[in-house]
């Protein structure tokens, strides 16, 4: 396979990352679809690494999926706080600030 | 500086140094008398000072940088000293002092702080007029034009709580300003044309054919503008009569002897440069006929006293006008000299008997001559000089603007001129006939004024009889029409004596009924409503002019500034409906950021490299 | 080393403001001495100034420097020439007899007086400073000040919003003080951009090495940077020196600004803008003032008889007046526009005139104001007999407004004329006469008014101005005929400055 | 072994990690509820560390290029520092339960953020880069629901992580092109590969753009900032409003101008453009804002715009600019904001209203904001009127006339609302008498904000000098 067939893959799951974050009204989905555009990320440094033939992309790859992890962590903490206090966690019923 | 300069500025400067101690020391101004007497003793000095500069005869300029500039001076002051100037100078300053020591007497019942406002105005009148007839310049002269412009809103003002009074001072001022525009911008172009304002160069330009300027007709159109709003000249003699308002001393001085000849002084003056127009002369002795015969049509339906007086003012002036336009500026001139003589003691006069009666209406007058021998036997020579009555001044030199006016080949305006000689003779005899013979005044006891109002009277009734004596004897006025000229005149005199004396003494004629037979119908009508021409005035004023005003406030605040306002409010709108984009949604902010990046994607793709 | 007397005028009100600030909280008559104390400094200083600038030459005198940014070439740079020092002069006197009219406030008067001092100071630094640099940072010194002073110590006008853009008037509030502070503040500042584009365009157009006039003055730039940096500069500049149709704020400004601000406000800060289109306009940019003096000429006319037409049709005093500033900066810009030496110089002179006359205007204003606690011209009359001083000096001011001689504004006018009907465009001449009779309509009509006629039911217990607001009154009357008497007094000086200016613009 | 140079480079982050240390084992070691002593220790720290960066001189690159002590990164770490320091001094006074019991953790997230940006700052290397961006970021995060039982501020928390979790997956799938263009994620390597027109780089830097865009809170990416800033702690709000601006833009500078500066003239317009829309739509949607907070957030937006425009110049003078704006707004907007939180710790209202008459009832802190806001207005003799000159001036100089245009009318604009909040103050009256209550600490920090912002409004020079030295060596 080509580096394109990569980017390719690497962009649709991009996409479909994004989509999900701008569509999923569960904040839980919301993440997953972060999570995605990472991978995404991911997926492109690896296939870059692989074709370039260094270990950079790789030790990058690396960090990327530490932070991800900690994004993550971070994002559900808040996800959890906001249950306790608003009892929901759709995206779209957190319009207290507006305007 | 030597005497010759020092002199006319010393007349010139008295007044005005009376003027400055009255305004700036206020406790001597609101003294009342006081501030009189130092008025007065001013205008005395300068009266004396005059009479020397006139007796010595002599001619002379002296002009100072006034408005400075680099290449010479753009203006400058001056005096100018010729027998021009000399009778103007002996003229003004006589009737000033005679008409100021009348005051003393006429205004006594004045607060003190009014008193001393009115001789403070005086003395600034007098000092401006001074300097009007003083200019070397067409500039100075259009400062102290405007200046005694001033004095006249002013002293017509003098009684300002009174609405009509304020109103008549404002249209006054209005009106003159409206002339005045016409003669500034004349100067104006002449100084663009020129570069100069003064008549020394002017005059000497004129000689040597080398005013050849384009549009000097324009010009002096313009110029003569100044003249038709100061000399109350058709059309815009509507305020004189109105001036009316302000008291009668400063009638006699300002709307009757001095100031409203200023005009007429103007264009003498300025001859040299006017023969260079003779389409502008043409058209100042047509106005200045038409404006005689049309004045002395009012003045013969009009009942206030000094009403009649004002369009017999405005009449006269048309004379000299027509003078001037003919081609007779002297015999104008003399006209102007004697009219100030006996349009001031007739003022004088009428203000004794205004001042004894307490009215104006001169149909509530009657038989005083009587009660007050000595105005009537003053105001009667008055009349006579002003009706043309040989021997007194008037009759000289309105025979001399006759002839002038037949010479110069203007029949229209001569026959107007004739008409009006019959005219005055029967406005001014039917305000003697009504005044002081007839029926008993209706009330009071009326008496003869004191001798501070009686003096000046003597002393002008005097100087009209000495003076007509004199043009009699010598051979003073230059211009002797034909032959049939003087009886006519006499005879056109006597025609309107004997009218009057038959309608409104013996009331063989009854004026009501005369005045609705056919030709007259029309006139009386017309006069009555003087012409339509302050209606049509206070028309352009309401209907145009502050209707227009309004239109444009309007504007300004409404679409101006609403644009404006538009644009603010559109700016604060703008960001209250720009800040919903702001939902709330989390995820309609992921939509910015999304939005964003598509932005500089297409922005990087389409930006033109 | 010599005094540098012009900071010395240009700083003590600034001194004065801070002593008050920090020494005399709470005693308002050391507030008002102190105030006294340094604008008469000020005033002290412009007149020994004027008595000892050299008529004979050229060139700006009095000449002080100190680098500021060596590498941006900004430095404090002051120098008057023959224009600049007229407009020292009318300064100190404005603000000295402003201290005087404005002698009663009482309302956290402490703070009024520093604010006014401030903003003088920046007045005075416009007109001295020879740094385009500081000459900006002084004007917006000189704009800001007046938020304050007339939010707070202004007083709001009813306006019924009516037309088709009442719902704008509504939502901005038209008519009330908060408004007119506002609308001043950003059209002038919204004047200020394009004025520091203006000068940024010419600093980076002539190498970026210097701001300093006299330095770029020897520069000469290109034909379309001068036509755009004049257009900007007559934008900027006009908008402060009321051109229509940029003049909206005057009227609503200077209607609700306290005493002592319209004065300064009309009287100088006007003819600030006008100040900036000559000097910085047509003195660094001479080909784009030519190209552009039609324009100038033209938009002056329209000033000059639309002002009058609109100050004839209102029925608030203060209005009146300001519609008139809007008619007479006409005349100051007329006369720039014509490019002739009596012109220009009658522009200046305008500009001194009427900076005396509308702080005249604008004294009496107060005062009637002050005593009749009213605006409203319909309702007052015969108030001539109760102050006849302020009767008299209103008349004063109305004549010198329509042109009379022997007060300045004839002078002006004249000049002016003069030049207009040697300008180019020989018609201005008809609008700008035409303009004088307007006044003439709109003054003795609004005279008549309030101090003829019988005296009105609507008003009792009127007295005469008294004590220190007698001080603003005769020095303002005094200078106002002093001038128009003797006007070789300012056109001898400032002939030595437009005669070069002309120079550099027409080339001869 | 880490040589002497290494640890020249490194001082001040070790110093940061050394303070992080202490407050982390003070936190460890406090008995009770209070813990507001780790406060005193983070500020004293904080302080000991500003003083220290005036002492630190620039060093050559450490790990391989990877890491550099140059001029602009201690002068941003200086301005971190300084801003850090107002940040928590503001906060020490705040009596809130919450800070009281949990002040360790406040301290230890803003402190780590701290790192972050001094990381930045310094970065050379898109990993380090990427890292140190996060590191800055999700403390963030979490500081800004550190309110956790308040709806508001847990809600503002997750907008924000949202948003920036999105930006910063967008970065890095940027960084992840340019890695992939270049073969390199070394900025030196990167510039110089940089002259090729390779469209994989080109599309990586424009998304890499979009995460600091995010950062910066550049229209359309600001929508987290009003949020944001209207229901988190004012004093971190404050802090939050200018100290990751700085870093994101000092990023900014690192890749653009240092790494693919040859390329300035593709994305210059792009700049121009995002300044424009900024600085338009920031201002216009401040205008009808009744909350201080959040006007002060749109305005801050707008501001980012108007630091875009001496970005956009691309020049050593613009950077300059930028860098001495972004002083200028550290004391400006944190000022103002801690003026607000003045206000609304005694009036307990954050709207403009609660401003009503506070000239008369504490003179000196409605001068306070007076002052700030006329700095933010760009008014002269404050600073932040050279601020604006100086970026105008360097756009102006790279020909942007128009930008300039733009954005000295809008200025206008700003200054209505500026002026509304002075209107409040000065020409309304007071809605009840009696001072302002202000704690000796806030005092302390609006007092600083106000020295910065006269002293560099009077006499702007040596700042701009260093300002141009230091971003000399970026061309």
């Amino acid at each position: 396979m080509s580096l394109t067939a990569y980017l390719t893959l690497a962009a649709l799951v991009f996409a479909i990352g994004l989509f999900g974050v701008l569509t999923r009204r569960n904040a839980i989905g919301i993440l997953l679809g972060i999570e995605l555009m990472f991978n995404a990320v991911n997926i492109n440094l690896v296939a870059f690494a692989r074709f370039h033939g260094d270990l950079l992309g790789l030790v990058f790859t690396l960090f990327t999926i530490a932070i991800t992890v900690a994004e993550v962590a971070v994002g559900l903490a808040i996800v959890i706080v906001i249950f306790r206090v608003r009892r929901t966690v759709e995206a779209d019923r957190l319009d207290l600030l507006r305007g | 500086m030597d005497a010759t300069v020092w002199l006319p500025v010393l007349v010139l400067g008295l007044p005005f140094a009376s003027f400055v101690l009255l305004a700036v020391v206020a406790p001597l101004r609101r003294a009342g008398r006081a501030a009189g007497a130092v008025s007065i003793a001013a205008i005395a000095a300068a009266f004396l000072g005059a009479v020397l500069v006139w007796s010595v005869g002599f001619t002379r300029e002296a002009t100072w940088t006034w408005i400075p500039a680099d290449d010479g001076p753009t203006a400058t002051v001056g005096v100018l000293v010729d027998p021009l100037a000399n009778a103007m100078l002996v003229l003004v300053t006589l009737v000033s002092l005679l008409v100021q020591i009348y005051s003393l007497a006429y205004l006594h019942d004045e607060r003190p702080p009014s008193l001393g406002r009115y001789y403070t105005f005086q003395s600034l009148f007098a000092f401006s007029m001074l300097g009007l007839v003083l200019s070397p310049s067409f500039i100075q002269m259009f400062v102290f034009w405007e200046l005694v412009g001033l004095c006249s809103y002013l002293l017509i003002g003098y009684w300002y709580a009174r609405p009509t009074a304020a109103r008549a001072a404002v249209k006054a001022f209005w009106i003159t300003k409206l002339g005045d525009l016409g003669f500034v911008i004349g100067i104006v172009m002449l100084w663009a044309a020129t570069d100069t304002f003064e008549f020394r160069v002017l005059f000497a330009l004129a000689q040597e054919h080398a005013l050849a300027i384009e549009g000097l007709g324009t010009i002096m159109f313009l110029i003569y503008l100044g003249a038709v709003g100061k000399s109350a000249q058709f059309p815009l003699h509507v305020w004189l009569p109105d001036a009316m308002e302000g008291p009668t001393p400063v009638s006699a001085l300002i709307h009757a002897a001095t100031m409203v000849t200023a005009g007429v002084f103007m264009v003498t003056r300025a001859q040299p440069l006017f023969a260079l127009v003779p389409d502008v002369l043409a058209l100042i002795g047509w106005v200045g006929a038409f404006t005689a015969l049309l004045a002395a049509t009012m003045a013969c339906v009009e009942s206030d006293i000094k009403r009649v007086l004002a369009y017999s003012t405005v009449s006269q002036l048309g004379y000299m006008m027509a003078a001037a336009g003919a081609g007779a500026p002297d015999a104008g001139f003399l006209h102007l000299l004697t009219h100030g003589l006996f349009k001031a003691l007739l003022f004088l006069g009428a203000g004794a008997v205004i001042h004894a009666v307490g009215t104006n209406d001169i149909f509530r007058m009657g038989g005083l001559f009587r009660a007050m021998p000595q105005t009537g036997v003053v105001f009667i020579v008055g009349t006579l000089a002003l009706a043309g009555f040989p021997p007194l001044a008037g009759f000289f030199s309105k025979e001399a603007i006759l002839a002038g006016v037949w010479e110069a080949d203007m029949t229209g305006p001569f026959l107007m001129l004739a008409l009006t000689v019959l005219l005055t003779a029967f406005y001014m005899f039917r305000v003697v006939f009504l005044t002081f013979f007839g029926r008993a005044p209706a009330a009071g006891h009326p008496h003869d004024p004191s001798w501070t109002m009686r003096a000046p009277l003597w002393v002008l009734a005097a100087l009209t009889v000495l003076v007509g004596l004199r043009l009699a004897l010598g051979d003073v006025g230059a211009h002797h029409g034909p032959g049939w000229l003087a009886p006519l005149s006499v005879a056109a005199a006597l025609g309107g004596i004997a009218l009057a004396w038959a309608t409104y003494q013996r009331g063989v004629v009854d004026p009501g009924g005369l005045a609705a037979t056919f030709p007259f119908s029309v006139v009386d009508l017309l006069a009555r409503r003087r012409y339509g021409l302050d209606t049509l005035y206070a028309g352009l004023y309401r209907g145009f002019l502050l209707s227009f005003s309004r239109l444009i406030g309007w504007i300004d605040r409404y679409l101006v500034d609403g644009v404006l306002n538009f644009l603010s409010a559109w700016t604060l709108r703008g960001g209250d409906l720009l800040r919903h984009i702001q939902s709330g949604h989390a995820q309609d902010y992921v939509y910015g950021v999304a939005f964003g990046v598509l932005l500089l994607f297409v922005w990087s793709q389409w930006w033109p490299r | 080393m010599t005094v540098p007397v012009l900071s010395l005028i240009t700083w003590s009100p600034f001194a004065g403001a801070l002593l008050i600030m920090f020494t005399a909280r709470y005693r308002p008559l050391a507030v008002r001495l102190i105030a006294v104390a340094t604008t008469g400094v000020s005033m002290v200083g412009a007149l020994w100034l004027y008595a000892v600038y050299d008529r004979d030459a050229a060139g700006f005198q009095f000449y002080e420097k100190v680098p500021l940014v060596p590498p941006l070439g900004i430095s404090y740079e002051l120098g008057v020439d023959g224009i600049s020092l007229l407009l020292v002069l009318l300064t100190a006197v404005i603000i000295f007899a402003g201290v005087f009219a404005s002698w009663t406030v009482t309302v956290r008067s402490q703070e009024f007086y520093a604010l006014l001092l401030a903003l003088v100071t920046g007045v005075f630094g416009v007109f001295v400073a020879l740094d385009l640099f500081v000459f900006f940072l002084f004007y917006e010194l000189a704009v800001l000040p007046m938020y304050l002073l007339i939010g707070v110590w202004g007083s709001s006008g009813e306006i019924r919003p009516r037309g088709i853009f009442a719902w704008a008037y509504r939502e901005t509030g038209v008519g009330t003080k908060e408004y007119a502070a506002m609308k001043l503040t950003l059209y002038l500042l919204f004047g200020s951009a394009f004025i520091l584009v203006g000068i940024f365009a010419l600093y980076v157009n002539a190498g970026a090495s210097s701001f300093s006039f006299v330095d770029l003055e020897g520069v000469s730039f290109a034909p379309a940077v001068q036509r755009w940096v004049f257009l900007a500069f007559y934008v900027g500049f006009g908008v402060l020196a009321g051109i229509w149709p940029l003049h909206t704020w005057s009227p609503d400004g200077h209607a609700s600004a306290p005493t002592a601000v319209s004065m300064l406000h009309a009287g100088v800060l006007m003819k600030l803008g006008a100040y900036g289109v000559v000097r910085l306009g047509m003195g660094l940019l001479p080909s784009g003032a030519v190209e552009l003096a039609w324009l100038m000429g033209t938009i002056a006319c329209v000033n000059i008889v639309y002002g009058a037409l609109s100050a004839m049709a209102q029925t608030d005093l203060k209005y009146v007046i300001a519609y008139s500033s809007v008619s007479h900066m006409g005349i100051v810009m007329l006369g720039a526009a014509t490019l002739t030496e009596t012109g220009l110089n009658g522009s200046v002179f305008q500009m001194f005139a009427h900076g005396v006359m509308t702080g005249l205007f604008f004294a009496l204003v107060g005062l009637v104001y002050e005593k009749a606690h009213s605006r409203e011209i319909g309702k007052m009359g015969g108030f001539g007999a109760v102050m006849p001083g302020i009767a008299t000096a209103f008349t004063m001011g109305s004549l010198s407004s329509l042109g009379l001689p022997a007060t300045a504004g004839f002078i002006a006018e004249l000049l002016t004329f003069l030049g207009a009907w040697r300008s180019d465009h020989r018609w201005w001449l008809f609008p700008a006469v035409a303009g004088t009779f307007l006044t003439a309509v709109y003054v003795l009509r609004v005279a008549k008014q309030i101090f003829w006629g019988p005296p009105s039911p609507h008003f009792q217990h009127l007295e005469d101005a008294r004590g220190p607001e007698w001080v603003a009154l005769v020095l303002l009357v005094t200078v106002l005929v002093l001038f128009g008497m003797v006007p070789g007094l300012a056109i001898a000086p400032v002939d030595t400055a437009t005669l070069p200016l002309l120079a550099r613009i027409v080339g001869f | 072994m880490p040589g002497p140079d290494v640890v020249r480079a490194f001082v001040l982050e070790i110093g940061l990690g050394a303070l992080l240390l202490l407050v982390f084992v003070a936190n460890l070691g406090i008995r009770g509820a209070d813990r507001r002593v780790v406060g005193w220790i983070a500020s004293w720290g904080v302080l000991v560390l500003a003083f220290t960066s005036f002492l630190v001189r620039p060093a050559p690159p450490a790990l391989d290029g990877m890491f550099v002590q140059d001029g602009l990164a201690i002068f941003a770490k200086r301005l971190f520092l300084v801003a850090t320091f107002i940040g928590l001094l503001a906060s020490l006074g705040n009596a809130q339960p919450a800070f009281v019991r949990r002040a360790g953790e406040y301290h230890l997230l803003i402190l780590s953020s701290l790192l972050g940006m001094f990381v930045l700052a310094s970065a050379r290397d898109l990993i380090l880069l990427f890292v140190a961006f996060e590191l800055m970021s999700i403390p963030l995060y979490v500081l800004s629901g550190f309110l956790k039982r308040q709806e508001e501020a847990v809600e503002a928390a997750l907008k924000f992580f949202l948003v920036g979790s999105v930006s910063s997956a967008v970065l890095a799938y940027g960084l992840s092109f340019v890695y992939g263009a270049v073969r390199s994620t070394n900025l030196a390597t990167v510039a110089r590969a940089s002259a090729a027109t390779e469209p994989l780089l080109a599309l990586g830097l424009l998304a890499a753009f979009a995460g600091f865009a995010f950062k910066i809170a550049a229209f359309p990416f600001h929508m987290w900032v009003p949020d944001t800033y209207e229901a988190a702690s004012t004093p971190f709000v404050a802090w939050l409003s200018v100290a990751p601006k700085a870093a994101g833009f000092v990023a900014l500078f690192r890749v653009y101008l240092e790494g693919v500066g040859d390329r300035a003239a593709t994305w210059m317009p792009l700049v121009a453009g995002l300044a424009t829309l900024t600085i338009v739509a920031g201002n216009l949607m401040a205008l009808p804002q009744q909350n201080t907070k959040r006007l002060l957030a749109y305005s801050g937006i707008a501001h980012i715009g108007y630091m875009l425009v001496g970005f956009a110049a691309a020049s050593a003078s613009g950077v300059a600019m930028v860098l001495f704006y972004l002083v200028t707004y550290v004391f400006g907007n944190m000022g103002a904001f801690l003026v607000v939180e003045a206000v609304a710790r005694s009036e307990g209202s954050e709207a403009t209203t609660a401003f009503r008459g506070l000239a008369q009832r504490s003179p000196l802190l409605a001068l306070a904001m007076l002052i700030f806001l006329l700095s933010l207005g760009g008014i002269p003799f404050v600073a932040g009127f050279w601020a604006k000159l100086y970026v105008f001036w360097a756009a102006a100089s790279a020909g942007l006339y128009w930008l300039v245009l733009v954005g000295a009318v809008l200025t206008v604009v700003a200054l209505f609302y500026y002026l509304v909040v002075a209107k409040r103050m000065y020409i309304e009256p007071p809605e009840r008498p009696g001072r302002v209550q202000v704690s000796a600490t806030l005092a302390l920090a609006v007092l600083l904000c106000v020295g910065g912002v006269v002293v560099l409004g009077v006499y702007p020079k040596p700042l701009v000098m260093a300002a141009l030295r230091v971003s000399a060596p970026l061309f």
